[in-house]
């Protein structure tokens, strides 16, 4: 049979963002792939050297749509190590806040764009109907649906009040009711398992090897998950669970990331009926003295790892940022070999790619 | 009994689901006839309260996405230009400014398609006295 | 019959126009429907039309290379072939001519836009045309078969391959929906397959091969496949309608226009409530559905037809 | 085995009597080994049960590369490599950590850094037309738009 190689990508509708593969098929078959990067490389690392700290934490927020709000935490963690800043309890319980409820948002879009992919447009709608709430919620808290600008060096920017406190314990009862009844779909709907069960399936060999980190790592059986391991924010003062499956395929991927979700209201919860009292940030000075710093932090995806170097200046002279999406891209054709075309969509739409977070 | 009918029911699983949703109100709006009112801390676009400005430059400094330039005529004569199209609406002029003059407002308004609309000259002191 | 009342009864009711009005009124039904399943407002009801006319306003490109001539004869004929076959099909309560045999020539008609979407992917010659083509084609011999077999179980109860003696027979015995409601089930799956609707939708799987065989064209001939579709999905309800619920009333009465409508109605509301519940389906999937599954209870529901 | 166990025996292994600095925060070992001892520096660190590598982070101080191996296992573990300008060569880790290939290509196109046995030595960001030379380094101007730039500030109107 002859070979016919077919573009995903850069523009197709499987892909919400810029990716170039290039999937050679015999018949229905995919015999091989091969991934390009780069349609939205931005130099953010670049960029973010010739721009002060304060500018940055701005900047570091537009590298990602859905997981904005990590990376600019992750960001202001590390150069509020170098500054050797004590941020006040209730500004690190706002930024935790704010990073559980990314977390659902960004768990429950990916649930959306999974199900689209394998041609379940009710799920979709239905997935993206609930994100609809945290996303009011994100709005009413922090003045944008997505980028929050919540972040500044030194602490957070908004303080939640009696009425944000209230409409979040509302919201929140509601959105879990609501994340079991999806639960409970993609986990009886048997449409939704023929389409995800046993493809891309990742051995833990296969996960320790390539680095994965994540819900990719957890859905294959690695306990990884850096607010457990190494606690930063104040994730230490609250309890949740790190689920964990081990079938390691598509199915189990989505089982866990909406178990995730439901931690996530769970912490949120404890944030609000915990939350400290006090300010929510301090001042920060404008120059940073010279030194080296090393941030990790679980965004939606996996671990965030940030690099940053000062050299006593206004800006820093190095900012590094590894986002997660790197590591499950590299992946992507191991998992796509001998694979039938229409289970390609469902595989890249599994490991929750965010091109804008590889690509920086 | 209670597995055979979930497994009776996996085969249409959605189907109760999708009758709710055909008899309750739905989620959405239809957009450009029904408005969308955001929410009151919505971060819209600068504004500016031009009595309080005096052209210090702190916003310019700290501004992002270099959407803010002032231009220093004289002493205390100056004028302090808006790039809209650059602005991401972040607020950090709004923190940096010690004097209460420039601010974000909660507008939800629709990009334009005339280029005049993405400059704007928020305080014009160049011929002040 | 005289020429004016041909004229009328080709293009105005229920020919072409009548046709024309109910398919995009069934298009919007659909959409509605499936947006309402799923929680959202839905398109208001002029937006089939707004769509074809914005299709038909729109420039026709095709890539360079493709044989012009063919690419317009496809849609044309196809669109020509779901035309014809409503004028052999009792469509509204009014009468057709029959004959003996003309459930096969439907059959034939109805089926050959599939075929011509074939040629269609092939001759635009994009990879996902192509693609998308051969899975229309390899998705083609499974429901095809199933469709005429499940069908013909009401052509063996009455015993005659005329669509009207199907029709007198059940005036007869009562319609066939009663005893035959596995043959009916399993024509809609059919049906669907043949209307490549979710979750048979496997030749224009959006996301695997964009729009299928459809992907490279444009403008008018895009806005002539999507009528066809449209008209076939009616035309296709109709015969449905014919042969199974048919027992209902007597031709030519208003109050059987109305039973007609009111099951055309219902019947796109179930396509739509399967498009709306289930995912697309993977190719392996759907050939093992239907050649292990659907296929052996048609023919088990043939025989035990014969056998009474 | 703790991290401070892990520095120990690499220590050891490595003959490097040096003292180990901390990155901050303070649970951040690093370690620093010259080049020549890559490949044997990781193939310890992977056999004493740290298999996760964070990332890898290359940045040019004066007029040497400095190469940054992170590692982790519920505490960090960095390696530091200087690597000088004129001879940017250094072994690949690929062969024992097949995901650092990602990190090793960035580098490598972004600093021109070259890794002896990367098995997929193509642009992994720029596009494949690039001649800019190499973006990250210091050298390379820094290309700042200023709002100066803007054409229609001229018909621009007040308000």
């Amino acid at each position: 049979m002859s070979k016919i190689t077919v573009p995903i990508g850069p523009q197709h509708p499987l892909l919400k963002e810029p990716l170039s593969f290039l999937v050679s098929l015999e018949g229905e078959k995919v015999i091989d792939s091969t991934l390009r990067l780069g349609y939205v490389h931005r130099g953010i690392e670049k960029l973010a050297e010739q721009r002060t700290y304060i500018q940055n934490a701005y900047l570091i927020e537009r590298i990602c749509g859905i997981c904005s709000h990590i990376h600019s935490t992750t960001y202001c963690q590390s150069v509020e190590a170098l500054l050797k800043l004590e941020v006040p309890k209730r500004g690190l319980y706002i930024r935790m806040l704010l990073c559980e409820l990314e977390r659902i948002h960004s768990h429950l879009l990916w649930l959306g764009v999974l199900a689209k992919n394998i041609g379940l447009n009710t799920l979709f709608m239905y997935a993206w109907r609930d994100r609809e709430i945290v996303l009011n919620i994100m709005e009413e808290i922090s003045g944008g649906r997505v980028s929050h600008a919540v972040n500044i060096i030194g602490g957070v920017r908004v303080d939640l009040n009696e009425k944000h406190l209230s409409l979040l314990q509302k919201s929140l009862q509601e959105l879990n009711m609501r994340v079991d009844e999806i639960l409970q779909s993609i986990e009886n709907d048997r449409s939704f398992r023929a389409r995800t069960r046993n493809i891309g399936c990742l051995s833990l060999e296969d996960i320790k090897r390539y680095c994965v980190v994540g819900p990719v790592a957890r859905a294959s059986g690695l306990d990884i998950d850096i607010r457990r391991d190494a606690p930063y924010a104040a994730y230490d003062e609250l309890s949740f669970e790190v689920p964990l499956m081990t079938e390691g395929d598509v199915w189990a991927r989505s089982i866990l990331r909406i178990l995730e979700t439901i931690q996530a209201i769970r912490l949120c919860t404890q944030i609000i009926h915990n939350l400290p009292k006090g300010p929510v940030s301090v001042s920060a000075p404008r120059r940073v003295p010279a030194g080296e710093v090393v941030s990790r932090a679980e965004a939606p995806r996996g671990e965030v790892f940030y690099y940053v170097r000062s050299d006593g200046s206004q800006n820093p002279a190095r900012l590094k940022v590894r986002t997660p999406t790197l590591t499950t891209l590299i992946t992507l054709p191991g998992q796509l070999k001998n694979m039938q075309l229409a289970d390609v969509s469902a595989v890249i739409a599994g490991v929750d790619l965010c091109i804008a977070c590889g690509d920086r | 009994m209670n597995k055979l009918i979930l497994k009776l029911r996996s085969f249409f699983y959605l189907l109760p689901n999708i009758t709710e949703a055909l008899f309750s109100k739905p989620e959405t709006i239809a957009y450009p006839a029904v408005s969308h009112r955001p929410s009151e801390s919505y971060r819209g676009s600068v504004r500016i309260i031009a009595e309080n400005c005096v052209g210090c430059g702190l916003c310019v400094r700290d501004c992002p996405a270099a959407a803010l330039s002032l231009e220093k005529v004289s002493k205390g004569c100056f004028r302090l230009d808006h790039y809209r199209d650059r602005c991401t609406s972040c607020g950090q002029c709004e923190m940096s400014c010690k004097f209460n003059s420039i601010y974000l407002d909660n507008l939800y308004k629709e990009a334009s398609a005339d280029r005049v609309d993405f400059f704007e000259v928020l305080v014009d002191k160049t011929k002040k006295k | 019959m005289n020429q004016f009342y041909l004229f009328f009864r080709i293009f105005i009711f229920p020919g072409f126009l009548f046709l024309l009005v109910i398919a995009l009124f069934l298009h919007w039904l659909d959409r509605k429907l499936i947006a309402r399943f799923q929680g959202r407002v839905g398109p208001p009801w002029y937006q089939p039309v707004a769509d074809l006319v914005k299709l038909f306003a729109k420039e026709d490109i095709l890539p360079s290379g493709t044989n012009l001539f063919f690419a317009a004869l496809l849609p044309l004929t196809s669109f020509a072939s779901v035309l014809t076959a409503s004028f052999y099909l009792p469509i509204a309560i009014q009468s057709a001519p029959s004959f003996q045999g003309d459930f096969i020539v439907l059959m034939f008609l109805l089926s050959i836009p599939s075929l011509l979407y074939f040629l269609a992917g092939w001759i635009t010659g994009g990879v996902y045309s192509v693609i998308g083509g051969n899975r229309a084609l390899l998705q083609y011999f499974s429901y095809e078969v199933l469709f005429l077999l499940a069908m013909s179980g009401t052509a063996i109860a009455s015993g005659s391959w005329s669509l009207a003696d199907i029709r007198l027979a059940q005036i007869k015995e009562g319609p066939y929906i009663f005893p035959q409601i596995a043959g009916f089930l399993l024509s809609l799956a059919g049906l669907i397959g043949k209307l490549k609707r979710e979750p048979y939708d496997i030749p224009k799987a959006k996301s695997e091969v964009i729009a299928g065989a459809l992907t490279e064209f444009s403008g008018k001939k895009l806005a002539l496949w999507y009528l066809t579709i449209h008209l076939q999905t009616m035309v296709g309800l109709s015969f449905l309608i014919h042969c199974y619920f048919s027992g209902f009333w007597q031709m030519n009465t208003i109050s059987g226009f109305f039973i007609f409508l009111l099951l055309l109605i219902i019947l796109q509301g179930v396509l739509s409530a399967i498009s709306a519940i289930y995912a697309r389906l993977r190719i392996d999937q759907l050939i093992h559905l239907n050649w292990h599954i659907f296929i052996p209870i048609a023919l088990l529901h043939n025989i035990f037809i014969l056998l009474i | 085995m703790s991290i401070e166990k892990i520095v120990k025996k690499l220590q050891d292994v490595l003959n490097i009597d040096k003292p180990v600095t901390k990155l901050m925060p303070t649970n951040e070992a690093e370690i620093t080994i010259s080049k020549q001892h890559i490949l044997l520096a990781v193939k310890t660190i992977l056999k004493s049960g740290i298999w996760h590598l964070s990332a890898i982070t290359c940045q040019q101080l004066e007029s040497d590369f400095i190469l940054l191996y992170h590692f982790w296992k519920s505490g960090g573990l960095t390696l530091r490599i200087r690597v000088d300008e004129k001879n940017t060569q250094i072994d690949s880790i690929c062969s024992l950590v097949p995901g650092a290939e990602y990190y090793e290509r960035e580098a490598r196109e972004m600093f021109g850094i070259e890794f002896l046995g990367l098995p997929n030595p193509i642009p992994l960001l720029l596009p494949d037309d690039w001649q800019g030379g190499y973006p990250m380094r210091k050298k390379e101007p820094p290309t700042h738009d200023k709002p100066e730039d803007n054409n229609h500030k001229q018909k621009g109107k007040s308000s």
